[in-house]
């Protein structure tokens, strides 16, 4: 996998790469932040003793002390609240959901309050606000711990929702996030924390744009857009129908869902005149169906078959292996999608 | 215990006694004539919005005109205020300028959120105001992360926050006072207890009867006070932004006051009498106010000079907004980003 | 307009319709499944003794007493799990949401627990739940009192999504709501209360059942797809566009939007060949987007020209009045996106 | 006053002193009988999830029994129950069968939910459990809606909600203590007061103290009792549920305990100490109970014989779950509706 081209916001062509984690890119970009702006400060549930129950805030407190790294109580809608509150006087603050889940939890301050609120306030107030965490199924935690809820996020207007998938891109798009004067969500993948990637060493300054998607593998025969863990996915089942048949599936790796880079599917879907969506979040309403209803609006002569999403089905999420293996709309079922659309 | 839910009891019956030191004249004066003007302004909308030339829900604060003013003057200009869609009046007493206000209202250009906002959503961050709130509670946890910044800046702002007697029961209302207390964030809790919730009143949903006891149980400090004397409210806010200021923590203002107009225009009032509105009319902010200055030797005319001079400015501020653009089209598109 | 033809739930042929309005329509239906079913009763806030801040459940404390018609305090999470819990054990609440916005402050218990409950319990469990109330744009109220939420309850699994536009649809989907087993959110919109439209007198049984569809106007030029209020601004559309253009517009009513009763669009496409979905929810991730996504799986051959939505802009509501103009995707909108579509 | 939400306080040390009637010896030897099957359960479920026969979130309940136990013993089999994820322990204290609660925890179909709610989800209505939950304090309104259709109804029914130390600051706690409070339901709040919620302990977060003095401020009847004494659980939650159906209206519990184990399987325990474990193993609840029985002139072979009975049933039910089927596939798009 390449780093994306973005010459000015990518690092010295000359930096030596070296691997490291998903978890420990999330962490080092929001170390790096706090170092380079006294106004971010992290809020949630363990985050600073325990550093966090999946370990990204690991080390934090240490460094800059309970006053920028604070453990909430269980409180979602309080300190989403109060996150707003501090945006508002010009705080950067960046608060964990354990769970993406429990966006649910705090759902008024998410989307009636901190994605409105510039725009009620007829721009007089805006709110550099990042809320992050893990979400996704393949660990069976069932249906209120596995959840992915980015079409959720990006039905309302207001909030950038940003996916990273390799620690590459999270590293750098979590410092956009942190320095972007508005809004964002920024999901990361239980499946995704112990992937390893290519990045510049720590405090080797770049950057990754928030809205620019990327190409994360060429082909001619069908166009695969997709972000987050399903990236893996697409990218193991473009490999494998590769193999077996030869089908060359070119991914799109969004990365950013709201806004969504569409130039850039539009343009692998002139070479190849077929285009899937693919994500874990649910079917209905979803990204999938707004590419597909996108695809329609501003491209539909590109189009030599039916453009077609693949999404989680409309059932709650299963704890047990096999019945949870069913419905995640991963290699299997992206193989399948593939096969029919170049099949009809 | 006095069932202060009740709205048979008077401002006036509030529990806690407070020492109140006379504040001197031209500031009881100046207080007076925002009062008014608050008074003069929701009048004023009230009219247009029978008149059909407001959409919407609109709330006016008619009857509780001392809460804003009285916390206006005991606060600085450069601490921050969160506060309700019944939000007028604490623009006005923060000093947002009437036609902005009414224009906003009217959905106009000139409005301060260029007619975005409306009535339901006033801001004026250069006095203060960081913003009204549509939904019940949500502007109270905001404070308090105003509050947080301030802490964690080493400023000595305070954050002041207003919400009613219904809003006591939305759950963030406790996730906010726990984090308040633990933390100790300089911040003032200001209920405005005019004893109804849209058209229920508060003694038919509330388990509490003397809502100023129950946030003790965090804690915090509290009080229950007079909301329709100015001077009382002021002594009580100021009290509460030197306790925060002196890094002591929250403070809890519970402070009896009563709603004279229906919860929005067009409310039909079903719900109350004509003698309980009677009764509260005995006291209400702007008499109790007028007759403290008659007392302490303003003289009658200075009071109708300065009546006079606010009915010119609300007039002028009525013409301003009606004789306002709209706003571009465009300004649809814009503000949901800010670029 | 006539009365769908729907043998089994229709009342009998020979009744004579009489013209009532939509809150009426609400009102009767839970008058008269409140006498027909004990376990059937009112949460909400004003509900009882104001009689519901738009006056629907008017009356209703009179007659069932302050036991089954129940002033709440505004504890939107509180009471809509208790809601859940009275369900669970054999109740059938009716919830009142004053605002369809607030939807949000309660989404945990509605979108996490209600909507998931039948399933995390793998079956153990079922919950008679109806949420009602009013949304929608056109009265000024502004960002967070006037957006559409069918597209968010789409897009998770468990929840039946009713959106009726008619009287007699809003009395007959409101009864087949409250003895549906499973969750239900009906939404009315508080630019219908005061609609007029024929319906069987009071205490005439009949039901509509939930998920099927209704050609509200015949046509054979195009297929509209909508509900709701937009139902209304899509039959004078419609009107303006055949007595202007000649066009003739077939105009589906969704009624449903959750389960969407497909089979009744394709049959209207296959006359048409075009489709437009239309409705005020946003269009980011929204329905108009799933009928699109829907039509390219399931009815690609049907089409002869793009399939396109039409929702609400990535906006906040404004409160100004020719700004909300602007962003409501009504008459003006929908005939521009009818005539666009009839161009290409 | 005793800072009950610090680990270094035994569950002896409870603030309420209850008078507690002895309960017969046998009724006590069952009650050993189901603690001593709830470890075991407990402990093969952890185990089973090391060697990776488990995948998501798996909370146990080891050092908490008690409060159980003595409360199953103190309701109907047809008064109705909530509680946590970490439930494992209350649906085999009001009699769930453990072949089938393991089978679930695994995943298999035969699963008291055919292995889709698992873990987190343990449910049992024909012992009067109606759901634990994974997100905090969503139970707790469930309850609160359940008595109240007992309520109407005209039952003697009454609701039980067990919940976490961590939980009393999610707002919905505050909705349903209000609506309990005021509406006089027939329900129980239980804390059990474990001193941590995940890895961070409750005196870390919390405002209050003494938790069980919060809800007075509702006017709630509350106390603070030793919740890994089965016989003071029992009197209690005795006490609460004989109001309760007295129409009396609700009562709170903290029940003070610790839990032994991580707080969920693969924990690390990083933020408490070894002393601090061992000082809480002093007063657990199995250890209690067995003295409380050898006191009372129970023979230690009739502890051992009860135990090697259970031994013999976990293992037995640990098979069944082992050599139970997986769910089939079909499963996964069932039950989304009931139809
Ligand atoms: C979460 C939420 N629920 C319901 C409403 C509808 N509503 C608007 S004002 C109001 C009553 C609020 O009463 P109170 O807090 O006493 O303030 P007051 O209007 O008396 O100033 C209600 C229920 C709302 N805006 N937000
Ligand atoms: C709303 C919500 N926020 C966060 C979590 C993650 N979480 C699971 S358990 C837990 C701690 C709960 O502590 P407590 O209530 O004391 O219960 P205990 O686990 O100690 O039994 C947290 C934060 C959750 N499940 N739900
Ligand atoms: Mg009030
Ligand atoms: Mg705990």
């Amino acid at each position: 996998m390449t780093a994306p081209v973005m010459a000015q916001a990518a690092p010295e062509a000359a930096v030596q790469m070296r691997k490291t984690t998903y978890i420990q890119a999330v962490n080092e970009a929001l170390r790096e932040e706090m170092r380079r702006d006294e106004s971010v400060f992290i809020l949630g549930e363990d985050v600073a003793h325990y550093g966090g129950l999946f370990r990204v805030t690991r080390g934090l407190l240490d460094e800059f002390g309970p006053q920028r790294v604070i453990d909430t109580p269980i409180s979602e809608q309080g300190f989403m609240g109060m996150a707003l509150g501090a945006a508002a006087v010009g705080m950067r603050p960046v608060v964990e959901l354990m769970y993406m889940d429990f966006t649910l939890v705090a759902a008024d301050q998410i989307f009636n309050q901190i994605a409105k609120y510039h725009y009620m306030t007829g721009g007089l107030i805006h709110l550099p606000i990042v809320v992050r965490g893990q979400q996704g199924g393949g660990k069976r935690y069932g249906s209120q711990h596995s959840q992915c809820v980015e079409g959720l996020y990006a039905h309302f207007p207001g909030i950038r929702v940003v996916v990273p998938a390799t620690p590459y891109d999270a590293k750098g798009l979590l410092k956009s996030a942190i320095r972007d004067d508005n809004p964002v969500v920024f999901l990361e993948h239980k499946m995704l924390y112990f992937t390893r990637g290519e990045a510049p060493p720590a405090e080797v300054e770049y950057t990754v744009p928030i809205g620019l998607a990327d190409v994360k593998r060429t082909g001619q025969d069908l166009t695969l857009v997709t972000y987050g863990y399903c990236l893996l996915q697409a990218l193991e089942a473009a490999d494998a129908l590769a193999a077996r048949y030869g089908i060359q599936v070119e991914v799109v790796d969004l990365r950013t869902v709201n806004p969504m880079d569409t130039d850039t599917i539009w343009e692998s879907v002139a070479k190849t005149g077929r285009l899937l969506a693919v994500h874990e979040s649910y079917a209905n309403c979803g990204v999938g169906a707004e590419v597909v209803a996108r695809a329609y609006e501003e491209a539909p002569h590109l189009l030599r078959a039916p453009a077609r999403r693949l999404g989680m089905a409309p059932v709650s999420i299963p704890v047990s292996k096999p019945l949870e293996d069913e419905i995640l709309p991963w290699k299997q079922q992206i193989m399948a999608a593939v096969l029919e659309m170049m099949r009809a | 215990m006095s069932a202060s839910i009740s709205p048979q009891i008077l401002p006036s019956e509030a529990e806690t006694r407070l020492e109140v030191q006379p504040l001197p004249l031209d500031r009881l004066q100046q207080m007076y004539r925002t009062m008014f003007l608050i008074r003069r302004v929701e009048e004023s909308l009230l009219q247009a919005a029978e008149e059909g030339k407001i959409g919407g829900a609109m709330h006016t604060a008619i009857g509780m005109e001392a809460n804003a003013v009285g916390a206006a003057h005991a606060t600085r200009p450069d601490d921050y205020v969160t506060c309700t869609y019944r939000g007028h009046h604490h623009a006005l007493a923060r000093g947002m300028d009437p036609g902005q206000a009414i224009a906003e209202v009217m959905g106009r250009a000139t409005g301060f959120a260029k007619g975005k906002g409306g009535s339901m959503h006033f801001v004026d961050p250069e006095h203060g105001l960081m913003g009204a709130n549509g939904v019940v509670a949500a502007q109270v946890p905001h404070a308090a992360g105003m509050a947080l910044a301030a802490q964690l800046r080493g400023e000595d702002r305070v954050a002041l926050t207003f919400f009613g007697d219904g809003a006591l029961y939305q759950g963030v209302m406790h996730e906010t006072f726990n984090m308040a207390a633990k933390w100790k964030l300089p911040i003032v809790f200001y209920l405005e207890n005019n004893r109804y919730s849209e058209m229920t009143p508060i003694w038919r949903t509330s388990s509490v009867e003397a809502l100023y006891r129950f946030p003790r149980a965090y804690g915090i400090e509290s009080m229950q006070i007079d909301g329709n004397d100015v001077e009382v409210v002021y002594t009580a806010v100021a009290q509460a932004v030197e306790r925060a200021r002196a890094g002591e923590g929250p403070t809890f203002i519970e402070a009896l006051t009563y709603r004279l107009a229906g919860h929005m225009a067009g409310d039909l009032e079903t719900y109350r009498t004509e003698e309980e509105k009677a009764l509260q009319r005995q006291h209400e902010p702007l008499m109790v106010l007028r007759n403290k200055l008659l007392e302490r030797g303003a003289r009658p005319e200075e009071l109708e000079a300065i009546q006079a001079q606010v009915e010119e400015e609300v007039q002028a501020a009525v013409a301003f907004a009606e004789e306002s653009p709209w706003p571009d089209i465009a300004q649809a598109y814009t503000d949901v980003f800010y670029l």
